[in-house]
């Protein structure tokens, strides 16, 4: 806590707006870069926009750290009449993570961008960027269900398209952009009938107000179906195992900016907007959500993880390799959620950010891999690690994390979710943990291997270091993996902070 | 009026539904992307009427606009450009998807159960939110239209997230079709030695017409049904008129599609950048009570707008007057864009097809 | 009582020219019944307008009509010409052919 | 006298109406796309009109009044462009007349083109 | 059956969205599958339009209470209803719902906008628009990834 203020200076004036420059800055950014002159200046306008979204996050952050929950209102009228944004502190982790990530990957864009996508195209690309960094951010501090949709569809408007670009490298990046959009838009959509029903029900569109209301109103069908409907909707745009169909043609086959920026945030905004309806907008101990975490989720999640991770083991595309891990890494997440305590929950938020920052840096390994090797197959990327030593240990680093290495985030978030697992009696998650755990040692040692153990194939296109450029956020983000692995006491304090505060809330 | 169901809108409300019905099935049929397009334009006039049945005059409004006028052309122009119209079909692939479309349907049908009855005032929908707006409108804002009110005041933070949709389409859109090699004149691709003299002068006569009505639109929006999204399309479907009559070159020449996407990028600024003049004068985010400084509201005179007692009504009106003219900017501009990226396409697809 | 026979006949007819545009055969059918769709769908605004007691609806009505032109010339631009972006041309050197 | 005017209103619009499904009915049963575009058009614009006129003998004088007339010039402007363009169109993607003379219409059509007809799907 | 009356719409509403849904994912046309995701979309615009419904009311855009359109409008509304639900005189519709729909109608013309241009991006790489022929083409595309073995 003390480090978060240390972190964060600010005149006051600029700290009370915070929770909406968070949002419009990006937006704001966004217009900026699509009237830019060149693609340079759009880029200098993507960076400035992000690191200063990032630094509201911050403000954010430090605010809800202190108040325990903030409500910023939008036009001057009280909820339910108007709009209000509503974040407690594990939204404003999730907050400070998408602004951390967006600006690292901006300013990596700066290099990846001119060396994968049409130069006159590269502004629009950096105002998409943009808008897709203030979507995320809108969803995961909106404190109203349709508004959440709203910016859902813009993060994802944005997206769809981006995806796509990456065609200039494969053309397979255009079905699976399509694909997306049909899954992302009947997700939006389905999340969108499913506040129909919570709104026929309530009256209402404001969460907290809906919360008060549910908690006093009969589960009724639907209600019930309302809740089934947005646990659907937002599980596809989340990659909830049986419907993550999208995610690896999407992550593979992006330009390198949308794979960092996606893997570690897109789904994670999806998630967080569900887990807020589960635990924020539902009343908590009705049978219908125990029947839910206990029947659904937590069966689902543990195939997701244990099926994916396999499927990553057998997957040779090195990209979709990471793309499958992330499915079975958000499997881990749900665990977490199914577990239904508070320790549970907060594990699960540690999760995300854990997992967001390594998938952050190995996605963006492999960008600046590819600004000199136009591999895809693991095998091309035999022996890269002797000719850019620097990316590899950086890769490593996310890998290592990924794996659960002691020093590393993700030895703390996968020893709070057995821990939490442990706690709340159900030993079966804490087994199904260590089991995935095991596959991704078996594919990021193959991985691994790979890199550092192999000599090169002969007459292969040789890889070389990046330039500082991008090599600077690829090791801030690496750094930032072992750095919360050594004092995790930012994310920590805020994910437990939320979570007790949920709890405490209704017991 | 007491026995709400054998009145004469509800049988007008279920005669139209059967009809979007029988539409939407024979949507399903049909193998003929074409004949699918066709039937999803009648759709949306159905659709349309019904609105007007359901008293939502906005939103027909709206699904008129882009029901059958936008989404019509831009679906024309893209089978223009895929070159397929027949789909096929393998019924054998279709058991799984019927399936989970049934379980789907099941569960709604189930929740159906759990729903107000159709047109009960004290359903929890109709009796909370929304009657507040109803009985405050008047006193916080000021404007007759309660849905304008709520959209752009209210709401209005949706509605910068609406705008900022439009904008990202504008440049998801650009970025898939409106680069590469250009023509400055479309080919004029004369099947018959056609002559479309009657075209040509009722649409010069109309074109001008149409912009006046949208600026009618645009300004009547807080009095009467319309805003700044429906005038965005109307004056879009003006350009659209223009280029399709006198060809993408000439319109090009005057709309340049780079300006467009500038002015798209521009009416997200200005309506941003209300919200923020609202913050600068020490309200929240689009609180557009903060809009005029109270040195400002000294001078207006009492009850110029509104109620004597409520100077707001002044910020109010403006800020909402400000905030519709970035979404007409936005909207006009981007529809125009799509337009163009589709429409483009096809000159080249032409040239493409005649080289080859 | 009239109107409401009025707008009684209108639906009636709109279900006739919905079973045209349904079965076909040909496009120029389904062009045809869209477009008189259109049209009775503006007079069926206006009248539900006058049913209801909201006359000032006709704002609506008015931008179906337009609406209607519009979408219909980019029909048969994309019947008769596979594009939409050229233009029309105002030809005279040919004698009116087809009265 | 009000009332009077309300009754012809009225009756106008219940005669417009039947007018709509007289030629509704025209374009159900008629054989082939002319003569269904000629059943439309013509009973489209006049249903329009006498309908529209109907309603303005309903409204008080005023902007109702300017707005039917200018929602019966848009209806009248377009109908009748849109049954000419539509024909034009069907006739030179080779639809021919299934009744009537039309010897007079050869030209440069292949014959081919003539007993397309009615076959597109 | 006053069951059915009192729900009709959703009964409508409801098939209306299978029918979307069925056809996004039964088609293999990119181009109908937008078709498909667009009657989707709209299906949930008559639901929210349908929940908002009050019987006997107008649309809500509140009329001065002297002008002829009030008078007219009052005189044909049941004085019960009235009295309960009116606001100065006349039930208003609820207009919530209908600015929900607007914003949704706004976001599926984006959507539609969108996803017909990447299907015209994949008409162009590909030459075709049928989901299984694309799959079949990427197929070559993973291979040619690998190198022969």
């Amino acid at each position: 806590m003390i480090l978060l203020e240390t972190l964060y200076v600010a005149p006051p004036t600029l700290t009370a707006q915070a929770p909406v420059l968070a949002i419009i800055v990006p937006l704001l950014g966004a217009c900026a870069a699509a009237l830019a002159p060149s693609g340079r200046t759009g880029w200098m306008i993507s960076v400035i926009a992000s690191l200063f979204g990032g630094w509201m996050a911050l403000a954010v952050a430090t605010e809800a750290m202190r108040e325990g929950a903030i409500v910023y209102v939008l036009g001057g009228f009280n909820p339910p009449l108007g709009i209000a944004l509503r974040i407690d502190a594990m939204g404003a982790l999730l907050g400070l993570l998408i602004g951390a990530v967006g600006a690292l990957a901006a300013v990596f864009s700066g290099h990846s961008l001119v060396a994968e996508v049409r130069t006159e195209k590269h502004t629009l690309f950096q105002a998409g960027f943009l808008l897709c960094q203030a979507g995320l951010v809108g969803i995961v501090y909106t404190g109203d269900a349709f508004n959440a949709f709203v910016f859902l569809e813009i993060s994802s408007i944005g997206t769809y398209a981006l995806i796509a670009i990456g065609e200039g490298r494969d053309r397979r990046a255009l079905p699976a952009a399509f694909n997306y959009l049909i899954l992302g838009t009947v997700g939006a959509t389905l999340y969108v009938i499913g506040v129909g029903f919570l709104y026929a029900a309530t009256g209402t569109l404001n969460m907290a107000d809906m919360a008060a209301r549910l908690s006093t109103l009969d589960q009724n069908a639907s209600v019930q179906a309302g809740f089934a409907f947005i646990m659907v909707g937002l599980g596809i745009k989340a990659a909830m195992f049986p419907l993550h169909g999208w995610l690896p043609g999407a992550y593979a086959h992006a330009p390198s900016l949308m794979s960092i920026f996606l893997a570690a945030t897109a789904t994670k905004a999806s998630i967080y907007l569900m887990a807020r309806f589960l635990f924020e907008v539902f009343p908590d101990g009705t049978a219908f959500g125990e029947a839910f975490l206990t029947w659904v989720l937590a069966p689902l999640a543990a195939a997701g993880a244990i099926i994916c991770s396999i499927q990553a083991v057998f997957e040779r595309e090195l990209r979709r390799i990471i793309a499958f891990s992330s499915i079975a890494q958000v499997g881990f997440i749900f665990l977490g959620f199914a577990l239904g305590s508070a320790q549970g929950l907060s594990a699960s938020v540690f999760y995300i950010v854990a997992h967001g920052l390594m998938k952050a840096a190995m996605f963006m390994a492999l960008g600046a891999l590819a600004l000199s090797i136009g591999a895809r197959r693991l095998d091309e990327f035999a022996g890269v690690a002797r000719e850019a030593p620097w990316t590899a240990v950086a890769f490593a680093v996310g890998a290592a994390s990924l794996v659960g290495t002691p020093l590393t985030m993700g030895f703390l978030a996968k020893w709070g979710l057995i821990e939490a697992a442990i706690a709340s009696g159900q030993i079966w998650i804490a087994v199904v943990m260590a089991a995935g755990s095991v596959l991704t040692v078996i594919y990021v040692g193959r991985i691994m291997e790979a890199m550092f153990f192999r000599a090169p194939a002969p007459g292969a296109p040789r890889a070389k270091e990046a330039p500082l450029g991008a090599l600077a956020p690829l090791l801030a983000l690496a750094g930032l993996s072992i750095w919360f692995g050594l004092d995790a006491s930012i994310p920590e304090q805020l994910s437990q902070a939320g979570a007790a505060r949920l709890f405490e809330v209704r017991p | 009026m007491t026995t709400p169901f054998l009145d004469a809108n509800f049988a007008l409300n279920v005669a139209l539904l059967l009809m979007l019905l029988a539409i939407a099935l024979a949507v399903v049929r049909t193998r003929s992307l074409l004949a699918a397009i066709l039937l999803m334009g009648v759709y949306s006039f159905v659709v349309a009427a019904w609105l007007m049945v359901m008293d939502a005059a906005d939103v027909a409004f709206t699904e008129a606009v882009v029901g059958a006028g936008i989404s019509t052309i831009v679906l024309l122009g893209a089978i223009l450009l895929t070159h397929g119209e027949v789909v096929r079909v393998n019924w054998r692939l279709q058991v799984v998807p019927a399936i989970l479309v049934l379980v789907v349907g099941g569960v709604l049908i189930y929740a159906a159960g759990g729903l107000p009855n159709f047109g009960d005032p004290a359903s929890p929908a109709n009796s909370h939110v929304g009657r507040i707006y109803l009985e405050t409108t008047y006193g916080d804002i000021g404007a007759p239209n309660v849905v304008t009110a709520v959209l752009a005041s209210y709401r209005g933070f949706d509605t910068l997230g609406e705008t900022t949709v439009i904008f990202a389409a504008c440049v998801g859109v650009a970025l898939m079709l409106g680069f590469g090699p250009r023509v400055d004149t479309a080919p004029t691709v004369d099947v018959m030695g056609d002559h479309h003299v009657v075209l040509r002068v009722i649409s010069k006569m109309l074109i001008p017409l149409i912009v006046l009505f949208a600026l009618y639109v645009q300004f009547h929006g807080d009095l009467g049904a319309g805003g700044g999204f429906q005038a965005g399309v109307i004056m879009a479907v003006a350009v659209i008129l223009h280029a399709m009559i006198f060809g993408l070159g000439e319109t090009t020449k005057a709309f340049r599609p780079g300006v467009m996407r500038s002015i798209s990028a521009f009416g997200v600024v200005l309506y941003t950048g209300v919200g923020i003049v609202c913050l600068v004068n020490g309200g929240g985010f689009l609180d557009y009570d903060f809009l005029f400084t109270p040195q400002v509201e000294a001078m207006i005179p009492p009850g110029l707008l509104g109620d004597p007692d409520k100077p707001h009504h002044w910020g109010q009106h403006f800020g909402i007057l400000f905030i519709e003219l970035g979404v007409l900017l936005t909207v006009a501009s981007t529809m125009v864009s799509i337009f163009y990226g589709f429409a483009g396409r096809t000159i080249e697809a032409i040239k493409a097809e005649r080289g080859s | 009582m009239l109107v409401a026979a009025g707008v009684a006949g209108l639906v009636v007819a709109m279900a006739l020219m919905i079973v045209r545009a349904i079965v076909g055969p040909s496009h120029y059918d389904r062009i045809l019944a869209a477009n008189s769709i259109g049209t009775k769908t503006v007079l069926l605004i206006a009248l539900i307008g006058f049913l209801f007691g909201r006359p000032a609806f006709l704002d609506v009505a008015l931008v179906y009509a337009l609406i209607n032109f519009v979408a219909t010339i980019a029909l048969m631009k994309f019947f008769r010409y596979r594009t939409l972006a050229s233009p029309l041309t105002a030809a005279p050197e040919k004698e009116h052919k087809n009265g | 006298m009000a009332d009077a005017l309300h009754w012809v209103g009225g009756g106008l619009v219940a005669i417009g109406a039947i007018w709509s499904i007289m030629g509704a009915v025209g374009v159900l049963r008629f054989p082939d796309v002319y003569t269904r575009i000629h059943a439309a058009s013509l009973t489209d614009t006049g249903g329009a009109t006498l309908m529209l006129l109907g309603m303005a003998f309903l409204a008080e004088p005023g902007i109702v009044t300017l707005k039917l007339f200018f929602v019966w010039a848009f209806v009248m402007l377009t109908t009748p462009t849109a049954s000419n363009a539509l024909a034009s169109a069907a006739y030179s993607s080779g639809h021919r007349p299934r009744i009537g003379n039309f010897e007079f219409m050869r030209g440069n059509d292949s014959p081919e083109a003539a007993t397309k007809g009615e076959s597109r799907p | 059956m006053s069951w059915l009356a009192s729900h009709f719409n959703y009964v409508i509403v409801v098939a209306l969205m299978m029918a979307g849904l069925f056809i996004v994912f039964s088609s293999g046309n990119l181009i109908k599958r937008m078709i498909g995701l667009a009657l989707f979309q709209s299906s949930t615009g008559l639901f929210y339009i349908s929940l908002s419904k009050v019987s006997g009311a107008t649309a809500a855009i509140t009329l001065d209470a002297g002008s002829v359109d009030g008078k007219a409008l009052a005189s044909q509304l049941d004085p019960a209803y009235v009295q309960q639900f009116g606001v100065d005189g006349v039930v208003y519709a609820n207009p919530l719902p209908h600015v929900l729909i607007l914003t949704a109608i706004v976001v599926g013309v984006a959507t539609l906008a969108v996803g017909l241009a990447i299907a015209v991006r994949v008409r162009e790489a590909y030459g075709t628009v049928e989901a299984d022929e694309i799959e079949a083409l990427s197929r070559v595309t993973a291979e040619q990834a690998e190198p022969a073995r």
